[in-house]
C-alpha cells in the first residue's frame, strides 16, 4: 500500500461524491462522509516513510517518497481537508464543485509527498488547475476575472520555477533535492529565487498576494477554509523543503539574502494586516490577515536561524488552526445571513453563540496572546530576530502585530458584538457541520498554545540535521540565550486573576438585563431599529493617518505590466495589414535581406 | 559577362522583376494574377536560357541511328513543361477565385480586400 | 509489404475516378475519401513496424536513381506519413455525415497527396510539383467556404505561395545546374564537401518557397486569415497537415543538403521572430479562430527554432525536440479546430454559448499546446527548454519562458470563458465529436506514459540522423 | 508613383544581382552535359526507342512528375469548379456570330482536332505530344464555343473522357508496377525507334494525357462560360 | 507564602494606583486653578460604584468585559517586577510576555463596550486601537536597545544588570528615553492622546455604557493599569534598585503625564498616530542606530 494511494483514494472519493451529488442529496453527504472517514483511515493506517517511482525517462523519474518533513505538512492539509469538509455537507453546489475539490486535495498532497523538482513541479501545476477550476465555480464577485488572475499568477511563478529547474539541473546534475556544489552565490541566489517564486505566490507575498483577496472573497466559503488553512501550507513546505534540503548552504553562508526574504515577509506581514483592517469584507478581512499572518511565517524561515525556522513553522500550523477557526465561523455566519459584507452583520452574540466563541478564540489566537496556540511562535521569533540582531525587522513585526489586534477586533465586533439588525431577528446557530468544525479546530488552539512543546518536537526532527542545535523546550516552555517563557505559568496567572475579579464581579450588587437600546444618547429617544450599528467606515480616520499609503497596490503594477505586454502587441500586429501588395513586399525585402545575406559568397 | 549572357538572362529576369513589380503596384486582382504569370513565364525561359548549349539542337535524333547531333539539355525543357503547366493551373484557379471576389465584394480592387487584418 | 508507390497511385485513381463515383452514388466519394488515408496509415505503420533502419528506394519508370524519380523510404518520412495521414482519417471521419460536392473531396484527397508526396519522394522537382499540388488544392480549400473572409485569405495565400513556389522552383533548377541531378540525396552527395555560393543562392531561393508553405515569419501574412475565413475543418488541415509536410521537407532539405552553420542561424533568427511576433498578435486577438491560427503559426516558428539549435549544439535532441513538439502541436491543433465546429460561428475569445463537451476539449488541447503537465505538450516543453538551456543562450531561454506566459494568458483567458458561459449545447457531429475524445485521449494518456510516442520518435531520428546510410543507400549506384 | 520609381529601382538593382551571380556561374551556352543529361542524351534510345529525348524523360524518366503535372490540371480544372458552383453571373455577352464565323467555325473544327491528334499521336518522334495537342483540340472546343450560337456540351462526356483517361493513366502505372516492378515503367518492346510504333508505352501515355487535357482544359472552358453548374 | 506575598504587592499597587489618580485629580485641578476633589477622592468613588445595588447590563459579555479587564491588568502585573529583589513572577515571562498580556485588558474591555450597542463606546476603541498603532511602536523600539544592550529579553534582567543611578539606561539611550515618556503619555492615554475617552465628544467612549460595578471594575484597572505602565519604563530606562524607587519614580512620571495633560488640548486622532510617526520615530530610532554604533 503506497503513500500515493491517498491521492488515487480522494480522487476516487471525488468521483464517488461528483456522483453521489448528481443523484440526491443524501447520496452527496453520505458520500461526503464517506471521503472523511477513508482519508483519515488511510492516513492513519498507512502514512509511513516509503519511496516509490515510475514512468521513468531518461534522467527523470516521477518518484514520490514521505520524508518527515513531508509527514508532519501532510498531516496539516489532511486534517484541514477533513475539517473543511464538515461544513461542506451543507453546502448545496454543482457535483463538478466537489470532484474539484477532492482532485485539488489529493494534487496538493501528491505534491507533498514529491520527491524531485519535476514531480513536484507536475502535482504543483495540476493543484493550482484543481483550484482554478474550484474559482470557477465561485459564489459572489467577479469569478472569472478572479480565476484567470489566479491561474496566471500561479503560472507565472510555475514557469519560472521550470527555468529555475533546468538551471539547477544544468549545473547540479539532478533534479532531485539535492544541494549543488561549486557554483558561484550569485548564480545559486538567482535559482533560488526561480525556484521559489510559486511559493511566494502560493502564500500570497507581497507582491505576489493580490490573487488572494479576490479569490477568498469570491470562492466558495467552505473551500476558503481549506484554501487558507491547508492548501497555503503547500506553499510553506516548498519554501521550507528548498531551504532545508536544497540551499541550507547558500542561507548559512550568505549574510543577505535571509535578510532580505524575512524583509519581504516583514513588509508582507505588515501591508497585510493594514490592508485587512481597512476592508469592510469578511472574507477579504481574513484573507488579508492570511496573508499577513503568512508573513511572520515567511520571516521566520527567511531569517534561517534555528529559533525562528522552527517558529516559523510552529507558526504555519498555528495559522492552520486559527484561520480554519475564523474562516469556518465566518462561513456559518455568511451560510446563515447569506452575505459577506461586515457591514449588513452585527449583534449576532445572542444568536450565534457558539461561533462566537469560536471566532473569539481566534482572533485572540490570530493576535497572539497567550495562552493561545499564536503566541509560542511569535514570541520565538521576536526572541530569533532579536538574537540575530536586526532590530528594525523585530520593530516592523511587532508594528504588524499591532494591526492584528485592530482587524481582530473590527472582525468580532462587526460580526457579533453592536446592535442586531432587524432582518436578523431570527437568526440560529450556524449549522451542526460548522459547528462540529469549530469546536474541533478549538482544541489545538488552547492545547498547543499552552504544551507546544509537542509541535517543536516535530519540527526538531527536521531542523536537528541541518542546523544541529540543541533543544530549546521542554513540552510547556520555552527557552532562548535571551529569554524565557512558561507557558502555563501565564495561563493560571490570567486564570486565577479572573476567578478573583469574578469574585469581585460576583459579591457586588446585582445587576439586570437591559434592552439594547436604553443607552446613553444624550437625551436623544431611540426606538428599537434605530440603526446603531457603528461598522461603516470603522476605520475610516486612519486613511487619512496613513494617507498615500494605501493608494499603493501590486494590482496597479501588474496591470500595467501586462498593459506594456499588449502595447505591444498591438505594435506587431500591425504588420499584418490585410493588403496584398505589402505581404509581396515582404516577401520581396526578405528574399533582398536573404540574397545579401549570401552576396559575400557569391 | 558576355552580352549573349546579358539578353538571354537578362530578359527573362527583367520579366520576373516587372512581374513583381506588377504585384507590388497594381490595385487590380486581376493585373497581379498576370504579373504572376509573367513573373512564371519569366522563370521558365530562364530555365531553358540555362539549359542552352552553342550550337547545338533541340534532342531529337531525327536522323537515328546514322547520326548523333550535339544537342542541348533535355531536363531543363522537361522541367519546363511541367512548370508551364503548373503556371496555367494556379492562373485558371486564381481566375475563379477572383471572379467568386468580384460577385462577393463587387470589386477586384486589392484595397477594399482588407476585411481580414491585424 | 505493400509497395508505398500504391498510397500515391491508389489515392490518384481515386481522385480520378471521384466524378464517377459521384454520379453512381452521392455517399460513395465520403467512403473513398475515409478509406484512402486509413488504406495510408495501414500501410505507413506497417512498414514503419517491418523495415529496419536502412531506407527503401522505390523506383519509377524503371529506372535506378537519380535517372529515375525514386521515393525514398525511412522511418522518418513513415513517421511524418502516419502523422499526416492519422490526422486525414479523423477529419475524413466526420464527412462521412454530410453532404459535400463530390470536387471538395477530390481536393481533399489530392491534398492529401500532395503531403503523401512531398513526404515520401526522393527528388527535388518532384517535390515541387507535390507542393504545388498541395498548395494548390489548399488555394481552392481555403476558398471552399465561398464566404468574403474565406475567398479573400485564398487569393491572399494564392499569390504569396505562387511567388514563394516560383522561386522554389529556380533554387531547385540552379542546383540541378549546379550538381547536374535532381536527386535529393545525389546532390548532397555532390555537394557534402565543396558549396560554391550558388548553392547558397539556391538554397534561399528555396527556403522562401518553403518558408511561406511552413508559415514562417514575414512570409505568414496569408496564414491568419486562411485560418480565420476557411472552414474550421480546413484549419484542421492547414495546422496539422499541410504545414506539417512542408516542414517535414524543410528538414529533410535543411539537414540533407544545406547543412551549414549559415543556414542554421537564418532559421533560428526566422523562427524565433515567428514565435514571438505571432504569439504576441494571439494576444491581442479578438476572433477565436485567428487567435488560434496565430498560436500555430507560433508553434511552427518554435518547432524550427528548436530544430535550428542543431546548428549550435550538435546533438539530435534538437531534432526530438522539434519533432515531438510537431506531433503534439499537430494533433493538439487538429482537436482545438476541429472542435470549434461545435462553438458557434465566427467565435470570439469572450465566448459564451457552448457545450460542456466542447469546453472540455478546448480545455485538453489548450493545455496541451501550452505543454501542462500530463499532456504530450508537457514533454515537448521540457526538451525545448533542455535543449534551450544546453545552447547557454540564457536571454534566448528566458525570452521563450516569457512566451510562454503569453500563450498561458490568452488561452485560459478563453477558457474561463468557456468555464462560465452558460452551457448551450449545440448538436455536434457525433463522428467528429469521436474523433475529438481519440485525440484528447492520446494527448492524455502520451502525458501519463509518452514512451511509445518517444520510441517511434528515436527510430524516426535515427533514420534522419544517419545522412551516410541514406546517400550511400540511395545515391550510390552512381 | 514615387513608391513604384522606388520598387523599380529597387528590383532592377535585385535582379542585376541576380543576373551577374547567374552569369558569372553559368556563362550562356557554355555548358557541357553532365550527370543525367549526359545519360538521357546517349542511353535515351536505346532505353526507351524514342528519338525524342525530351518526351522519354517527360513521359518514362520523369514520368512521375508528368503523371503529377496531369494531376496539377486535373486538379485546378476541378477547383475552378468547385469555387464556380453555384455562382450567379449573367451570361457572357458574345456578339451575335455571322454566317462566315459560324460557317467556318464548323468546318474547321475537326481539322483541328485532327491536328491536335497528330501532335500528341507523333509525340516521341516530334516535338510536341499530349500537352499541346490537348490544348489544340480544346482550342477546337473554344472555337466552337466562340462561333456555335448556343452550342451546348454533353457533360457526361466530358466527365467520362477525363475519368477514363485518367484512370487509365494510373493503370497503365500500375501494369508497369505489375510488371516491370516499377510504376509506370515500360513493359511492351521499344521497337524500332523513328517509327510510329516504337518507343513502348511512350505513345498510350501521350494519347491518355492528350485525351485528359483536351477534356479537363475544355471542361475548364465550359465552367468558365457558364459560371460553373451543380452536379 | 509567594501567593500571600502577591496579594499583597497586589493591594500595594492598587492602593497606589488609586491615589495616584486622586493626586492626578487634585493637581489638574490646581494648575486649572481649581480648589479640586480631595486626594483620597478615587477610593471614595469605587467605594460608592461597587456598593450601588441594581447596575445595566447589555449582556454576557458585557458584564464579563470589565472583568476581564480587570484580570488581564492584574495579571501582567504579576509579571512586572516592582523594582529590584521583588520576588515576584517576573522570572517567568519577559518582554514580550507582558506587552501581550497588557492587551488583554483593553481587548475585554472592547469586548465588553462592544456589546452595549452605543456607537459612542465602538468609536472610543477604534480610537484606542488605532493609537496603539501609533505609542505601541514607539514604546517598543523604545525599549529595544537596552534589551539588547543588556542581552535579555527579560525586564528583571535589565533592572539587575543596569545598576543604580550613574550608569542607569535611560543616561545611556537618552533618546531612546525620551521617546519612550512620550511613547508612554499616549499609553496612559493623557491628552493631547485622551481621543479613546474624550468626555466632550463621545461620552467618555468606551465606558459610556457602564456603570456601578462595572465602572468600578475598571476604576481598578485603571487605577492598576498605571503603576504597571509607567512602572515598565522606569523598569527599563530607570533600573529601581528598591521598591521604594520603584514607585518614586512611577510617581514621577505619572505627575509629569498629569501636568502636561492638564495643560494640553487634543489632538485628533489621525493627528495623533501621525504625531507619533513623526519626531518620536525619529527619536528611537536614533535609539536603536546609536545601540548599532555607539554602543
Amino acid at each position: 500500500m503506497y503513500n500515493i494511494n491517498l491521492a488515487l483514494l480522494a480522487i476516487l472519493a471525488g468521483f464517488l461524491t461528483f456522483f453521489g451529488a448528481l443523484s440526491h442529496r443524501v447520496l452527496r453527504v453520505a458520500s461526503i462522509v464517506i471521503g472523511i472517514v477513508g482519508t483519515l483511515v488511510f492516513a492513519f493506517l498507512y502514512l509511513k516513510p516509503d519511496t516509490m517511482e515510475f514512468i521513468r525517462m531518461g534522467v527523470f523519474a516521477m518518484s514520490f517518497n514521505l520524508t518527515d518533513i513531508s509527514r508532519f505538512f501532510l498531516w496539516i492539509i489532511i486534517s484541514a481537508f477533513t475539517l473543511s469538509l464538515l461544513p461542506l455537507i451543507h453546502e448545496e453546489r454543482s457535483p463538478f464543485f466537489y470532484l474539484y475539490y477532492f482532485l485539488a486535495f489529493g494534487f496538493a498532497s501528491l505534491t507533498i509527498m514529491a520527491n524531485d523538482l519535476l514531480t513536484l513541479y507536475m502535482n504543483f501545476e495540476l493543484t493550482s488547475l484543481a483550484i482554478f477550476a474550484i474559482l470557477l465555480l465561485g459564489v459572489r464577485g467577479d469569478i472569472k476575472k478572479t480565476a484567470l488572475k489566479y491561474i496566471i499568477y500561479s503560472l507565472v511563478g510555475a514557469y519560472f520555477y521550470l527555468g529555475g529547474l533546468f538551471i539547477k539541473f544544468k549545473y547540479s546534475g539532478n533534479i532531485g533535492f539535492g544541494g549543488i556544489q561549486n557554483v558561484s552565490t550569485l548564480t545559486q541566489i538567482a535559482i533560488y529565487t526561480l525556484l521559489a517564486l510559486p511559493f511566494f505566490v502560493k502564500i500570497a507575498t507581497m507582491p505576489f498576494h493580490n490573487w488572494a483577496p479576490d479569490a477568498y472573497y469570491s470562492a466558495s466559503d467552505s473551500f476558503t477554509i481549506f484554501f487558507s488553512a491547508g492548501l497555503s501550507k503547500v506553499g510553506v513546505y516548498g519554501l521550507v523543503i528548498l531551504m532545508l534540503k536544497t540551499f541550507a548552504e547558500l542561507f548559512k553562508s550568505n549574510l543577505y539574502l535571509p535578510e532580505i526574504i524575512a524583509w519581504v515577509g516583514g513588509i508582507t506581514a505588515l501591508l497585510g494586516g493594514i490592508y485587512a483592517f481597512m476592508s469592510d469584507d469578511a472574507k477579504k478581512l481574513l484573507a488579508y490577515s492570511s496573508i499577513s499572518q503568512l508573513g511572520y511565517v515567511l520571516v521566520g524561515l527567511g531569517l534561517f536561524t534555528p529559533y525562528s525556522f522552527s517558529a516559523g513553522i510552529f507558526h504555519s500550523v498555528a495559522h492552520f488552526v486559527f484561520e480554519g477557526v475564523l474562516f469556518t465561523t465566518v462561513a456559518g455566519v455568511i451560510h446563515r445571513l447569506g452575505t459577506s459584507d461586515l457591514r449588513r452583520m452585527g449583534g449576532l452574540i445572542k444568536k450565534m453563540p457558539i461561533s462566537f466563541i469560536g471566532l473569539l478564540l481566534g482572533i485572540i489566537a490570530a493576535s497572539g496572546i497567550p495562552p493561545t496556540i499564536g503566541f509560542p511562535g511569535k514570541w520565538l521569533l521576536y526572541e530569533a530576530i532579536i538574537m540575530k540582531g536586526d532590530l528594525f525587522l523585530v520593530s516592523l513585526v511587532f508594528f504588524a502585530s499591532i494591526t492584528a489586534f485592530l482587524y481582530s477586533y473590527k472582525l468580532v465586533h462587526s460580526i457579533f458584538l453592536g446592535k442586531l439588525h432587524k432582518e436578523h431577528r431570527d437568526v440560529k446557530e450556524a449549522p451542526a457541520g460548522y459547528v462540529v468544525a469549530t469546536i474541533i479546530f478549538l482544541i489545538p488552539i488552547i492545547v498547543f498554545g499552552v504544551f507546544p512543546g509537542v509541535i517543536f518536537e516535530k519540527i526538531y526532527g527536521f531542523t536537528k540535521p541541518v542546523f544541529n542545535h540543541d533543544v530549546f523546550f521542554t513540552f510547556n516552555s520555552l527557552k532562548t540565550q535571551i529569554g524565557f517563557v512558561k507557558i502555563p505559568v501565564a495561563g493560571i496567572a490570567l486564570a486565577a486573576m479572573f476567578a478573583f475579579s469574578f469574585i469581585l464581579y460576583l459579591i457586588a450588587g446585582r445587576s439586570y438585563r437591559a434592552k439594547q437600546e436604553d443607552n446613553y444618547t444624550a437625551g436623544e429617544w431611540v426606538d428599537e431599529d434605530f440603526a446603531s450599528h457603528y461598522a461603516q467606515e470603522f476605520y475610516g480616520f486612519m486613511r487619512k493617518a496613513f494617507g498615500k499609503l494605501l493608494d499603493l497596490s501590486a494590482e496597479k503594477f501588474w496591470n500595467g505590466v501586462l498593459t506594456i505586454f499588449k502595447a505591444f502587441s498591438e505594435l506587431t500586429r500591425r504588420i499584418y495589414t490585410g493588403d496584398v501588395r505589402d505581404y509581396a513586399l515582404y516577401l520581396l525585402f526578405f528574399l533582398i535581406v536573404l540574397v545579401f545575406l549570401v552576396g559575400g559568397k557569391l | 559577362m558576355n552580352i549573349e549572357s546579358l539578353i538571354f538572362y537578362g530578359v527573362p529576369i527583367y520579366l520576373i522583376v516587372m512581374g513583381i513589380l506588377v504585384i507590388l503596384t497594381t490595385k487590380n486582382l486581376f493585373k497581379m494574377l498576370l504579373g504572376l504569370s509573367i513573373m512564371d513565364s519569366g522563370i521558365n525561359i530562364l530555365i531553358v536560357a540555362l539549359g542552352y548549349i552553342k550550337g547545338a539542337t533541340a534532342p531529337i535524333y531525327s536522323r537515328y541511328p546514322e547520326v548523333f547531333e550535339k544537342v542541348v539539355d533535355p531536363v531543363p525543357q522537361a522541367l519546363v513543361l511541367t512548370a508551364i503547366v503548373i503556371g496555367i493551373a494556379f492562373l485558371g484557379l486564381g481566375l475563379a477565385l477572383v471572379i467568386r471576389i468580384k460577385e462577393k465584394y463587387g470589386t477586384v480592387n486589392v484595397e477594399k480586400l482588407k476585411e481580414l487584418k491585424w | 509489404m505493400v509497395n508505398p508507390i500504391l498510397i500515391i497511385a491508389l489515392l490518384l485513381l481515386f481522385a480520378f475516378l471521384m466524378p464517377l463515383l459521384g454520379l453512381l452514388h452521392r455517399r460513395l466519394p465520403a467512403f473513398a475519401t475515409l478509406i484512402l488515408p486509413a488504406f495510408n496509415l495501414y500501410v505507413a505503420v506497417n512498414h514503419f513496424l517491418k523495415m529496419d533502419f536502412i531506407p527503401v528506394v522505390i523506383k519509377t519508370g524503371g529506372f535506378r536513381p537519380p535517372f529515375g524519380i525514386n521515393l525514398a523510404v525511412d522511418h522518418f518520412s513513415l513517421f511524418f506519413l502516419i502523422l499526416v495521414n492519422a490526422i486525414g482519417v479523423f477529419i475524413a471521419l466526420s464527412y462521412l455525415l454530410e453532404e459535400q460536392d463530390y470536387r471538395f473531396h477530390i481536393l481533399f484527397l489530392l491534398n492529401l497527396l500532395g503531403a503523401s508526396g512531398i513526404i515520401l519522394t526522393g527528388d527535388l522537382f518532384n517535390s515541387f510539383v507535390f507542393l504545388e499540388i498541395l498548395a494548390i488544392s489548399s488555394y481552392a480549400l481555403a476558398g471552399s467556404r465561398k464566404e468574403k473572409p474565406a475567398l479573400e485569405g485564398a487569393i491572399k495565400y494564392l499569390i504569396i505561395g505562387s511567388i514563394g513556389a516560383s522561386f522554389y522552383l529556380l533554387g531547385v533548377f540552379i542546383l540541378y545546374k549546379v550538381t547536374g541531378t535532381l536527386n535529393i540525396a545525389d546532390i548532397a552527395l555532390k555537394l557534402q564537401n565543396a558549396k560554391s555560393g550558388i548553392v547558397y543562392l539556391a538554397g534561399m531561393f528555396m527556403l522562401v518557397g518553403l518558408f511561406v508553405e511552413t508559415e514562417l515569419f514575414p512570409l505568414n501574412t496569408w496564414a491568419p486569415d486562411v485560418y480565420q475565413g476557411a472552414y474550421n475543418r480546413i484549419a484542421v488541415q492547414f495546422s496539422s497537415l499541410i504545414s506539417k509536410a512542408a516542414i517535414y521537407l524543410l528538414f529533410r532539405i535543411t539537414f540533407l543538403i544545406f547543412d551549414d552553420p549559415l543556414f542554421y542561424k537564418l532559421l533560428l533568427v526566422v523562427g524565433l521572430l515567428t514565435f514571438v511576433v505571432a504569439e504576441f498578435n494571439a494576444l491581442a486577438q479578438k476572433d477565436l479562430k485567428r487567435m488560434l491560427g496565430y498560436s500555430s503559426i507560433g508553434q511552427m516558428g518554435l518547432a524550427v527554432l528548436a530544430f535550428a539549435l542543431y546548428g549550435m549544439i550538435s546533438h539530435p535532441e534538437a531534432f526530438f525536440a522539434a519533432t515531438l513538439l510537431i506531433v503534439n502541436h499537430a494533433i493538439a491543433k487538429a482537436l482545438l479546430f476541429a472542435n470549434m465546429d461545435n462553438m458557434s460561428e465566427n467565435a470570439t475569445i469572450d465566448i459564451r454559448s457552448v457545450n460542456p463537451f466542447s469546453s472540455l476539449m478546448f480545455a485538453i488541447g489548450a493545455l496541451s499546446v501550452m505543454g501542462f503537465p500530463f499532456t504530450l505538450g508537457f514533454w515537448a516543453k521540457i526538451e525545448i527548454l533542455g535543449i534551450l538551456l544546453r545552447t547557454n543562450l540564457l536571454f534566448l531561454f528566458f525570452l521563450i519562458i516569457l512566451i510562454f506566459m503569453v500563450e498561458a494568458f490568452y488561452y485560459f483567458r478563453v477558457i474561463t470563458n468557456l468555464f462560465r458561459g452558460e452551457t448551450v449545447c449545440r448538436r455536434l457531429n457525433p463522428l467528429l465529436a469521436f474523433s475529438l475524445v481519440v485525440f484528447s485521449i492520446f494527448l492524455v494518456y502520451q502525458g501519463f506514459y509518452p514512451i511509445f510516442t518517444f520510441s517511434w520518435l528515436n527510430r524516426a531520428l535515427n533514420a534522419l540522423l544517419n545522412k551516410a546510410i541514406y546517400i550511400s543507400i540511395i545515391a550510390g549506384g552512381l | 508613383m514615387i513608391r513604384k520609381v522606388l520598387y523599380f529601382l529597387i528590383l532592377i538593382a535585385f535582379g542585376f544581382f541576380i543576373l551577374s551571380a547567374l552569369s558569372a556561374y553559368f556563362p550562356f551556352g557554355e555548358n557541357v552535359l553532365t550527370g543525367v543529361a549526359r545519360y538521357y542524351t546517349e542511353k535515351g534510345v536505346k532505353d526507351l526507342g524514342g528519338i525524342n529525348i525530351v518526351t522519354s524523360v517527360v513521359t518514362i524518366y520523369r514520368g512521375f512528375d508528368t503523371l503529377g503535372e496531369v494531376t496539377v490540371l486535373f486538379l485546378s480544372v476541378t477547383a475552378l469548379a468547385f469555387t464556380l458552383v453555384g455562382l450567379k453571373v449573367e451570361k457572357a455577352k458574345l456578339p451575335k456570330p455571322t454566317l462566315i464565323m459560324e460557317t467556318g467555325g464548323r468546318y474547321l473544327a475537326p481539322l483541328i482536332i485532327l491536328f491536335g491528334a497528330y501532335v500528341f499521336l507523333h509525340g516521341h518522334l516530334t516535338p510536341g505530344g499530349g500537352f499541346p495537342g490537348g490544348v489544340i483540340i480544346a482550342t477546337s472546343f473554344l472555337l466552337l464555343l466562340v462561333t456555335q450560337e448556343n452550342y451546348r456540351f454533353k457533360k457526361f462526356h466530358i466527365t467520362t473522357t477525363e475519368v477514363l483517361a485518367g484512370t487509365l493513366y494510373v493503370l497503365v502505372g500500375l501494369l508497369g508496377l505489375y510488371y516491370v516492378k516499377s510504376f509506370l515503367g515500360n513493359f511492351l518492346k521499344t521497337g524500332k525507334p523513328g517509327y510510329l510504333v516504337s518507343a513502348g508505352i511512350i505513345p498510350i501515355i501521350y494519347i491518355l494525357i492528350g485525351f485528359k487535357v483536351g477534356s479537363e482544359m475544355t471542361s475548364a472552358l465550359n465552367n468558365l462560360k457558364e459560371g460553373g453548374d451543380e452536379h | 507564602m509567594k501567593i500571600l506575598i502577591l496579594a499583597g504587592y497586589w493591594i500595594l499597587v492598587t492602593i497606589l494606583g488609586l491615589l495616584y489618580m486622586g493626586i492626578a485629580r487634585k493637581v489638574t485641578a490646581r494648575i486649572h486653578n481649581r480648589y479640586g476633589p480631595p486626594f483620597y477622592q478615587a477610593f471614595l468613588d469605587v467605594l460608592k460604584l461597587f456598593s450601588k445595588r441594581e447596575t445595566a447590563s447589555h449582556g454576557v459579555m458585557h458584564s464579563l468585559g470589565p472583568v476581564i479587564a480587570f484580570a488581564g491588568i492584574s495579571a501582567t502585573l504579576l509579571f512586572m517586577p516592582l523594582g529590584k529583589g521583588a520576588p515576584v513572577l517576573h522570572f517567568q515571562g519577559d518582554l514580550f510576555v507582558v506587552l501581550y498580556l497588557l492587551v488583554v485588558g483593553p481587548l475585554g474591555m472592547a469586548l465588553g463596550a462592544g456589546e452595549s450597542n452605543n456607537p459612542n463606546a465602538t468609536i472610543g476603541i477604534a480610537r484606542a486601537l488605532s493609537l496603539m498603532l501609533g505609542y505601541e511602536i514607539i514604546l517598543f523600539m523604545a525599549t529595544l536597545p537596552v534589551f539588547v544592550h543588556y542581552g535579555t529579553a527579560s525586564i528583571y534582567d535589565v533592572i539587575v544588570k543596569q545598576g543604580a543611578f550613574p550608569n542607569w539606561a535611560g543616561l545611556k539611550y537618552p533618546l531612546s528615553m525620551l521617546g519612550g515618556l512620550i511613547a508612554l503619555h499616549g499609553l496612559l492615554g493623557e491628552k493631547p492622546f485622551d481621543q479613546p475617552i474624550a468626555p466632550h465628544e463621545i461620552a467618555s467612549g468606551p465606558m459610556v455604557e457602564y456603570g456601578g460595578k462595572y465602572l468600578g471594575l475598571l476604576q481598578l484597572w485603571h487605577a492598576i493599569g498605571i503603576i504597571v505602565e509607567t512602572g515598565l519604563f522606569i523598569n527599563v530606562f530607570f533600573g529601581p534598585q528598591n521598591i521604594v524607587w520603584f514607585f518614586a519614580g512611577t510617581f514621577i512620571v505619572f505627575m509629569l503625564a498629569v501636568i502636561v495633560n492638564a495643560l494640553m488640548p487634543r489632538f485628533r486622532i489621525e493627528q495623533a498616530v501621525r504625531f507619533y510617526w513623526g519626531v518620536p520615530l525619529i527619536l528611537v530610532v536614533l535609539g536603536i542606530l546609536q545601540y548599532y554604533f555607539w554602543r
